[in-house]
């Protein structure tokens, strides 16, 4: 049995969540708000020195440097601190009055991310995909490859009509957006599979943290 | 048959119960699964084993403890590897928490009497330059310069002071990259900007959710991949040195043929209970 | 003020950002990379407020003695002492073996990794409640993800048609699949992004 | 026969002490030729791109380069820095460095730098002529991209076009969607059964396309309770996403007319934990008992434990997202689910407005370009034609 206090701790903790699954009990519920509460410190902690330090207060603090220093201004440095400024706006949401400045610094967010993605999705989703279908059907001298690049592109054809929206599935139309849905079918049973194995994974390595590290009854 | 009905309304707790014991009773076995070795881990394999004594490798882990149970034997069986076969070994990672981990598993494979018989050196043998921000960009830039990437290594040596870094400058001089991967940024990003860019080899072991989608780039982008546990423990097989992943296939085996089992039962339960009803 | 300016603020950025992408010149660039900075610095602020509400509301459970205040009160002294630590001036608190690393280590850790390691159960279940071939749907869905899940078990001779079959469904109708899928939902993405950058698309912002 | 085999001897001792002398003599290889440096296109301004012709000796010949090492000087005369090398059978490098003045690898644009390229062997050298002076500047237009702008501009014809078409009350058909006909029948059986109905935005952020899309099916469910006076709940994730949430069912119940009915706290923060948010959601599941749960928006890991919880809980559920690894286990455990672009679609179904579905058309006749360009392209490609794949090769 292990002699450490962190590994009984963590044995403790272990044990507690994993009551949940008879029932809902005091002991999970201490467990998970110790969770709520110590996560919510952590990555507070990692992103106060992660982003805020490096990105805010080091800019800044040469910007500041640079005016008293050698009296000039440093535009690209002061500028990080505009960033915190909308930064600090977001917080106005916490006051009822003028809780609708944060709209400003939210409306910056909104506006850059659906600029980047706009081409972020056209590119990599749809144009790169499009890209690695465009295949020879024809391989030679391989059967195996050609039946299976035929299938892929089908496959892919049948999908994408599954996911029209302009004409109801009927006739020879409906019969390819039902082969692209018995393909999409296979694809979720596949994924699904596979994230069997990594669930196990971890429930293993749980399991034999408790009967291994804690309890010293393997090897 | 009530019997039937009542299967089919079976409270979660039972499966559970079952899950549990599937899962740990193999623990305590000794016996192994067979397993077999496919293409993809064998093709990773033998790329690191022709790789000539004195080759420089790069291994990125990106990874948190989250995700450790699959890639940590793949980690531990490839540094083995590579230090039994005399390569050169240099760490990064692109998750925050990825060198804390490849330090776990530099920690594990150093108490094998084998490769703590070799007397490795830290700057000499192997370097861990540590965690960098900035996803694919990172990659991107150590394309042109590794130094100028990571000023300094984990521990704050400055890079271009280790010897082990005195003869790399970028992908050029790494004969081999391996990256652990459970996400954003990982092996896709690798294979675009490293392997595309770069014509860096590459190989890589994912986890099991995410392994599928690197198939598409094999094999000419990507040598190959190991998925989850059981690509661990393939890894583990061709090595012929069993360790933390095979044992654990048991585990696997059995808990998989449980659900297999109750899929069964659900549906023979449903066609019996069904078949009843249109009787009656 | 309230309405005008958010949207002109929306449209305005959007744009740019989209053009900036076929412009390669560095006053272009360096602006983006500044709008990503700042991105991440408000989202940083962001969480602020996130921890400012979690507060509050635990504050208020305490206060009202609503059911179960008491593990509020655990969540304030978790969260607390992970700050004082975690920020306690002239110590770096992120390096290994640290005491806010061994909080994490020991407490963070394996909470974490035993909620996840739930999933295993509860996929269990799902997988016994759900996959009844009662449909062609359902039994596609069934047949695929044990044809997946039979690789991990010794089939003897029939392991090795087993792979077979395991290694064509990730390679061909996985991809093909995943493909159709990809690209509708980068159309999908692209139409809303074109839908909030015209200032069609608007309830994000909420209304007056 | 002595003097045979003399002469032989001496014939090979003279072929090996020429031999031998042969390398030492001419080890130099071959310099490269026709140097060319020029400004690097579709850049920033700081990079020069060098070609040459390949050295006689590379790879023939004597077959003795081993590398090329690439210099460069400000003046033709001047020092000639080693900038890079690549290895033999290359024939292109790009000399590219930083655009801040500050940094050690700085690149100057506008200004005029000269190349030569070295050929090297084991030992030895030899290096090319001069290139003539080449400078680098930024470029306006990124020419590796203009199947991008394509797509970007007629994605937005089609998209504006239909919606203009939308406004002037052209009927526009679309197919029905099974999860979205169940919303008001979920809608129904909640008030039916006096039972609250949970909405759920998912653990993305509030600038994510999946939580933006939610919002917008939010504000229409959220219209349809205060018709029917059943209570909604709202555990939010994300404290800007509860914020807009809040505006967002105040603004629906007072376009239904029952403002009075609007309770603000039950659209409220549970924390930004993903399980212990899941922990939170799963004990309002069992204590509220909810008729109706909907998941729409971003899910990872806990989209099972919920859906799992709420079919205990004998909830309807609905779920929807662009998650691909998670929509199987929706399917498993959830009654309707929005696969992917559904949910993107769902809300221009449910509001029926002209620009919405005028947008959800652009959608499909994009799809319509894809499938015939995937057509074509295939057949191309197996005619071995590869200017269709040329065409979707994007630069980055």
């Amino acid at each position: 049995m292990s002699t450490s206090i962190g590994v009984w701790i963590a044995a403790f903790l272990t044990l507690g969540i994993m009551s949940f699954l008879y029932k809902d009990n005091p002991i999970y519920k201490f467990c998970e708000a110790v969770f709520v509460g110590v996560s919510a410190g952590y990555w507070f902690v990692v992103e106060f020195f992660n982003v805020f330090l490096p990105k805010v207060y080091d800019n800044v603090g040469i910007a500041v440097n640079v005016l008293l220093v050698q009296g000039r201004v440093d535009w690209f440095h002061w500028s990080y601190l505009l960033g915190g400024i909308l930064g600090v706006l977001m917080l106005l949401r916490l006051v009822p009055k003028i809780g609708w400045i944060s709209r400003w610094p939210l409306a910056v967010v909104v506006g850059t991310t659906a600029g980047l993605w706009l081409i972020n999705y056209l590119v990599s989703n749809a144009m790169r995909q499009i890209q690695s279908t465009i295949i020879p059907l024809y391989v030679a001298g391989d059967l195996n490859a050609t039946i299976g690049s035929i299938i892929l592109v089908v496959g892919t054809f049948c999908g994408l009509i599954y996911f029209f929206f302009s004409k109801e599935h009927k006739g020879a139309f409906g019969g390819a957006a039902k082969i692209g849905i018995w393909f999409i079918m296979i694809t979720f049973g596949a994924s699904f599979g596979y994230t069997v194995m990594s669930r196990m994974s971890l429930l293993i390595a749980r399991m034999d943290f408790l009967v291994g590290t804690w309890l010293g009854l393997i090897r | 048959m009530k019997f039937f009905d009542r299967l089919l309304a079976i409270d979660r707790r039972i499966i559970f119960l079952f899950v549990i014991i599937a899962v740990t009773l193999p623990l305590f076995s000794k016996a192994t699964l067979h397993i077999e070795v496919s293409p993809m881990v064998k093709a990773v394999y033998d790329a690191v084993d022709n790789l000539p004594p004195g080759s420089k490798v790069l291994v990125s882990f990106d990874y948190d403890p989250a995700s450790a149970p699959e890639l940590q034997p793949m980690a531990l069986s490839f540094f083995r590897h590579c230090f039994s076969k005399d390569l050169k070994v240099v760490i990064i990672g692109l998750w925050p928490q990825g060198p804390v981990q490849a330090n776990i598993a530099l920690e594990d494979v150093f108490r094998d009497p084998e490769i703590k018989a070799k007397n490795l050196k830290y700057g000499v043998d192997y370097v861990n330059l540590g965690y960098m921000a900035g996803n694919e960009v990172v990659i991107q830039s150590m394309g042109s310069n590794i130094h100028t990437t990571f000023p300094a290594d984990y521990t704050g040596n400055r890079t271009s002071e280790l010897p082990l870094m005195k003869g790399i400058k970028n992908f050029d001089n790494i004969d081999f990259i391996y990256n652990l991967s459970a996400g954003y940024p990982g092996t896709m990003e690798w294979v675009q900007f490293a392997v595309d860019r770069f014509q860096a080899k590459l190989g890589a072991g994912n986890t099991a959710v995410q392994a599928p989608g690197m198939y598409p780039y094999i094999p000419e982008q990507l040598v190959g991949v190991l998925g989850g546990m059981k690509g661990g423990a393939e890894y583990e097989i061709i090595a012929k040195r069993p360790a933390r992943a095979v044992s654990y296939m048991l585990s696997q085996g059995v808990s998989h043929a449980v659900i297999i089992f109750f899929i069964i039962i659900g549906n023979l339960a449903f066609f019996v209970t069904r078949g009843k009803k249109k009787t009656s | 003020m309230r309405k005008t300016l958010p949207f002109a603020l929306v449209t305005g950025v959007g744009f740019f950002m989209l053009v900036q992408y076929f412009i390669p010149r560095e006053e272009f660039e360096i602006v983006y990379e500044w709008s990503l900075d700042w991105i991440i610095v408000i989202g940083c602020f962001a969480m602020l407020l996130g921890l400012w509400s979690l507060t509050m509301a635990s504050v208020h459970k305490v206060q009202r003695k609503t059911p179960g205040w008491g593990y509020s009160i655990i969540t304030l002294a978790g969260l607390f002492f992970m700050l004082f630590v975690g920020l306690y001036p002239g110590q770096a608190s992120l390096v290994r073996g640290s005491i806010f690393m061994l909080l994490f280590e020991y407490i963070y850790i394996p909470i974490q990794a035993t909620m996840f390691s739930l999933l295993a159960f509860y996929i269990a279940s799902a997988a016994y409640r759900a996959f009844r071939a009662r449909t062609v749907l359902a039994t596609i869905l069934l047949l695929s993800a044990v044809i997946i899940m039979l690789r991990l078990i010794p089939l003897g001779p029939l392991s090795a048609i087993n792979q077979w079959l395991a290694n064509f469904i990730l390679t061909v109708p996985n991809m093909a699949a995943k493909r159709a899928f990809w690209i509708g939902v980068g159309l999908g993405a692209t139409a809303t992004a074109l839908k909030i950058m015209l200032g069609i698309e608007r309830t994000y912002m909420g209304r007056d | 026969m002595k003097k045979i085999k003399s002469i032989l001897f001496s014939f090979f001792l003279l072929l090996f002490l020429f031999n031998l002398s042969f390398p030492q003599e001419s080890s130099d290889p071959r310099p490269p030729t026709e140097i060319k440096a020029f400004d690097t296109p579709n850049d920033n301004g700081h990079a020069i791109t060098v070609i040459w012709k390949l050295s006689a000796d590379d790879g023939k010949v004597k077959n003795n380069v081993v590398a090329y090492e690439i210099l460069r000087s400000d003046s033709p005369e001047g020092e000639f820095e080693i900038r890079g090398m690549v290895p033999v059978g290359e024939n292109l490098f790009e000399d590219k460095g930083a655009k801040e003045k500050k940094d050690k690898n700085y690149f100057p644009s506008h200004k005029n730098f000269y190349y030569k390229v070295r050929a090297k062997a084991d030992k030895t050298f030899s290096e090319s002529e001069v290139s003539k002076p080449a400078f680098a500047y930024g470029q306006w237009y990124h020419t590796g991209k203009t199947t991008v702008l394509a797509g970007v501009i007629v994605f937005s014809v089609f998209a504006l076009a239909f919606i203009n078409l939308a406004k002037k009350g052209k009927e526009l058909y679309i197919r029905p969607l099974a999860g979205i006909e169940a919303v008001d029948e979920a809608i129904g059986r909640a008030t039916e059964m006096g039972k609250p109905i949970l909405y759920i935005l998912g653990l993305g952020s509030a600038e994510m396309i999946a939580t933006i899309a939610s919002f917008t099916i939010l504000s229409r469910v959220a219209k349809k309770t205060a018709e029917y006076q059943t209570p909604i709940l709202v555990p939010c994730y994300d404290a800007v996403v509860m914020a807009v949430a809040q505006e967002t069912v105040r603004a629906a119940y007072l376009e239904a007319g029952r403002p009075d009915f609007y309770k603000e706290e039950n659209i409220f923060f549970v924390t930004s934990m993903q399980f212990a948010y899941v922990a939170g959601v799963n004990g309002i599941m069992l204590r509220e008992k909810p008729a109706t749960n909907f998941y729409l928006g971003k899910f990872y890991a806990e989209s099972l434990i919920l859906a799992e919880t709420g079919s205990v809980a004998g909830s309807i559920q609905i779920s929807g997202t662009d998650e691909i690894a998670q929509i199987p286990f929706f399917i498993a455990a959830t009654d309707y689910t929005l696969i992917g672009e559904e949910l993107y679609a769902a809300s221009a179904y449910l509001g029926k407005e002209p620009v919405l579905l005028g947008t959800l058309k652009a959608q499909d006749w994009g799809k319509a370009v894809v499938i015939i360009s995937l057509i074509l392209g295939a057949l191309a490609a197996s005619f071995g034609f590869q200017f269709f794949l040329n065409l979707f090769r994007v630069q980055l």
